[in-house]
């Protein structure tokens, strides 16, 4: 039973980071990374290790998660501003960009 | 960005070169790992017979807090150098005309909502992870990490703290972590001749000071270089 | 004070105040430079007295009383004394041509201060860190400030450089940090004095050396993996070029040197130290070579670094040889002081001409562009030295190696250090000719000519060092006597 | 087969996958969340030598590997943040400069 459970583990964290690390899109590569985090945490809540288990849940996880978000929002602009650069010519409204004229 | 560029960097050759070359190293570890997984060495015990004169009992605290203080000392300098060089390069951050992302995201009311009532439980949780890391799992890094969530959701929700590194309370607060840590180790070598060495009796109460001041740094450290990273973020 | 740093305690003091400089430095709105000038000074007197009290015998400081395999050691023998001393030198000369380098109170000034200090910290951890995690994470304070102290020029290829070197460093440090791994799971232990007694020569240490060393290489920019150097030495600002070239890249060359040699030196085969020749023998070629072809000055400096790194594993193979590893040891200790003088006065010197001429590209720069005969000089002899000419301290380093080459019948190396001597003496005159060239600059070049003015003090902390890699070639004896003293490494 | 070795397993999958990844890619997010698995298969290497049974099948942990593993952790976060503030920095200055001769 525990060893099921142990592969299973293995088989997720494996499948989930091989995930991260090709998937086309950014975004997702991201969530996905943020994902494996989580399993890793839970990973290591098996092992019997609590403290490390909220650590890499806190930190490895979430702040890492958070700053990978934030810095994709940032490399971001360049595609919006060709998206800007077409809204001059046919001024279709794309939503909360709006705001950065 | 999309990443169809993702595999540009090697010609397939190379790639599966690489990859062959990297299984036969994966073999090897795995085949030295299993001949050595009978030899079962561990520092349990000698944890255990000086977890006594720790002054705490949760036993990774006890490493972490005093057997090898040292480790945990060059780790917040870690933060702090990353801190303070994000905080330069985001200072250095000129706005390209027109082209500043203003960073005004649509906040939606519940998240707003979300916010206001997460930030106090998140305080408080951390709270409880700093009190309880003397006993059970917790300690400083997860309060820090915790206090420092809070602080990334109030930006999220537009309600951003005071993150610019030049201002003189928050780089004192920096330094505040990496500070206890070396103060006390110094002072050690003062009062009981030995570097880093707490004595027995005030041990537990030490720790929690110093993990205490570990706590509100570590959480500045991350938020100020989330705030470095995030767009616009330095600027109120 | 005395009597608390007299003894072991000696060795927390080396470390705590780097930190303390680098504390304090951030905390201070203004005038960061002064705490973080008082340490490197201070640093420089502990350093002296290291040198002296190791003479007699090591010394060994359990940190907060714990001792070896619970707790982390600090270990000081003559070779880390040496390491100190000229880590604590050079970065004093630095210090004092970065106190005219950056602009008073700028952004990139404030921060320099304390990333130099946390840079020394991480020095000095590593020269005196017994346990083998305590490494690591010395090891990541010394990449992230190194990473960090070279974004402080600003420009895209400085950025594209850092980044380059951060990620590279990163995956060097896991790479050690796996072999750290391996070894605690199978010795339960740490402590580098400890494995050295219980590790053997199974598959797990060769796998385990294996990885760290290779982590490690990368760092050192040994020959395939120096691909990230040029950039991101060229690229930093010159004070941060010459703390980059002459210190960080023999803290990491030090700690293979430990490894291969000491702690797991069962399982170091002679193979492996073949191997780790040859590729010093390829990074001396390809180094110059592409020395030789640089357009720029500071890149011409950066590839000669590729391959004096090259000497410093050339040896290996010698170190090895029981009846000429005296002789290696010495030839290596001096190849890295000679080289961190005269590698350092280089890049002081060759930081001067580019804020003199505003550029650093080999065929326009004039003889008018030189800021003065000082830095001439400077560049001169610390130019002598790394051809390694007598009378300069690279000399010495190349008459000892080349020695026991000869001893031993490595026939080959003694070729390829003789060619390689040849290629820099080729492009060390590169520069030179540049300094005698009195024909007028390209017309396009005038106006930019005319413009800064570099300082006294610029020019001459980097004819100090210059002077500093000549002395050590008047001075071999005695400082070969202080690193002989006691040798445990043998 | 143990658990400890299992995982142990398990992480060095980690470790090799991140590497060929962080090597083959030219895409620098992509870059660092490979360093970033690299990293996890260590610590998981650490995490699993640290879970041991006893001989009465207790579970015995050693609290070391966990702090050295905490301590790796913190480290790698702030790696990862000075290596997103520089890919970002990277970013604003390219295109800065992309846009500069218009």
């Amino acid at each position: 039973m525990m060893h099921l459970f142990d592969l299973l583990l293995i088989l997720g964290l494996l499948s989930f980071a091989t995930l991260s690390l090709t998937v086309r899109d950014v975004f997702t590569s991201i969530v996905l990374f943020i994902s494996t985090g989580l399993i890793i945490a839970l990973t290591w809540a098996r092992l019997g290790a609590p403290d490390i288990a909220i650590a890499e849940a806190a930190i490895g996880a979430g702040l890492t998660g958070a700053l990978l978000l934030a810095a994709w929002r940032r490399l971001q602009p360049a595609v919006t501003d060709q998206r800007t650069h077409c809204r001059n010519g046919s001024s279709s409204p794309t939503g909360a960009d709006d705001e950065r004229h | 960005m999309n990443a169809t560029d993702a595999n540009s960097a090697v010609p397939p050759l190379g790639r599966s070169l690489l990859a062959i070359a990297l299984v036969g190293i994966g073999l090897v570890l795995g085949w030295a790992l299993w001949h050595q997984a009978n030899a079962q060495a561990s520092l349990t015990a000698t944890v255990m017979t000086e977890l006594p004169n720790s002054g705490v009992t949760n036993p990774v605290t006890a490493v972490l807090l005093n057997f090898r203080a040292f480790d945990t000392m060059l780790e917040l300098a870690v933060l702090l150098l990353v801190a303070v060089t994000a905080g330069m390069l985001g200072e250095r951050r000129t706005a390209p005309a027109g082209e500043r992302p203003a960073e005004t995201v649509s906040v939606s009311p519940l998240l707003l909502s979300l916010t206001r009532d997460l930030t106090p439980v998140m305080i408080l949780v951390s709270a409880y992870l700093l009190w309880v890391g003397a006993k059970e799992p917790g300690g400083a890094f997860q309060a820090g990490a915790v206090l420092a969530s809070a602080g990334v959701l109030a930006h999220f929700s537009g309600r951003s703290w005071r993150s610019d590194h030049r201002d003189t309370s928050i780089r004192m607060l920096l330094v505040l972590g990496t500070g206890a840590f070396l103060i006390s180790a110094l002072a050690m070598l003062g009062v009981t001749g030995t570097y880093f060495d707490y004595p027995v009796a005030w041990a537990g109460i030490w720790i929690l000071a110093i993990e205490t001041a570990a706590t509100l740094s570590i959480a500045v450290m991350l938020y100020v270089t989330f705030c470095a990273v995030m767009p616009g973020g330095d600027r109120p | 004070m005395s009597e608390l740093t007299s003894g072991p305690a000696l060795l927390a003091w080396l470390i705590s105040l780097p930190l303390l400089g680098a504390l304090t430095s951030i905390a201070l709105k203004h005038g960061g430079r002064w705490p973080a000038l008082a340490v490197v000074i201070a640093n420089l007197g502990l350093a002296c007295w290291l040198l002296a009290s190791t003479q007699s015998a090591p010394l060994r400081y359990a940190l907060g009383g714990w001792e070896a395999p619970l707790g982390i050691v600090l270990y000081a023998d003559t070779l880390s004394a040496m390491m100190i001393g000229i880590t604590a030198f050079v970065g004093a000369v630095v210090s004092w041509y970065s106190l005219d380098y950056f602009t008073r109170d700028s952004s990139s000034e404030r921060t320099f201060w304390p990333l130099w200090c946390l840079l020394l910290t991480a020095l000095n951890t590593l020269f005196l860190s017994g346990d083998a995690f305590n490494l690591y994470v010395g090891l990541e304070i010394l990449s992230l400030s190194a990473v960090a102290l070279v974004t402080l020029s600003s420009g895209l290829e400085a950025i594209q450089a850092a980044l380059r070197y951060l990620l590279v460093s990163l995956m060097g440090s896991l790479c050690y940090l796996l072999g750290v791994a391996l070894l605690y799971q199978a010795y339960a232990t740490l402590d580098l004095a400890l494995l050295a007694e219980v590790s053997g020569s199974g598959m797990l240490e060769r796998a385990a050396l294996a990885l760290m060393v290779a982590g490690l290489l990368l760092k050192t920019a040994l020959f395939p993996l120096h691909f990230w150097l040029p950039q991101a030495h060229a690229g930093a600002p010159a004070p941060v070029s010459a703390l980059l070239s002459a210190l960080v890249l023999k803290a990491t060359f030090y700690l293979i040197l430990r490894l291969w040699f000491d702690t797991l030196a069962d399982a170091a085969t002679q193979m492996g130290s073949l191997l780790l020749g040859l590729l010093g023998c390829i990074a001396i070629l390809w180094g110059s070579l592409q020395a030789l072809r640089a357009q720029r000055l500071k890149q011409l400096v950066a590839y000669s670094t590729v391959a004096q790194i090259g000497y410093l594993f050339a040896l290996f193979p010698l170190l090895n040889d029981p009846r000429v590893a005296g002789a290696a040891f010495d030839s290596v200790i001096y190849f890295v002081i000679a080289h961190a003088c005269a590698k350092g006065a280089m890049f002081l010197a060759a930081g001067n001409i580019l804020t003199a001429a505003g550029h650093d590209r080999l065929a326009d720069l004039r003889a008018a562009n030189l800021p003065s005969a000082i830095t001439l000089f400077a560049l001169a002899i610390a130019g002598v030295s790394l051809i390694g000419l007598p009378p300069t301290g690279g000399f010495i380093a190349k008459w000892l190696l080349l020695q026991s080459a000869l001893q031993v019948g490595a026939w080959w190396l003694a070729g390829v250090v003789l060619l390689g001597g040849l290629l820099a003496a080729a492009y060390i005159f590169r520069i030179l000719a540049v300094c005698f060239d009195i024909s007028p600059p390209p017309a396009a070049m005038q106006p930019s000519s005319q413009g800064a003015i570099v300082s006294a003090g610029r020019q001459w902390s980097a004819l100090i060092l210059a002077l500093a890699a000549l002395a050590l070639g008047f001075l071999a004896a005695p400082v070969l006597d202080l690193f002989d003293a006691n040798l445990v490494t043998d | 087969m143990s658990t400890s070795l299992l995982f142990s397993l398990c992480g060095i999958a980690l470790f090799l996958l991140g590497l060929y990844v962080a090597l083959t890619t030219s895409a620098m997010l992509r870059r660092i969340l490979a360093i970033n698995i690299m990293g996890n298969g260590v610590f998981m290497l650490f995490i699993a030598s640290a879970y041991q049974r006893g001989e009465d099948g207790v579970l015995i942990t050693d609290p070391v590997p966990h702090a050295l593993v905490l301590t790796g952790i913190v480290v790698a976060v702030s790696a990862t943040a000075l290596a997103l503030t520089l890919v970002c920095r990277l970013h604003e200055l390219s295109s800065a400069s992309h846009e500069g001769p218009e």
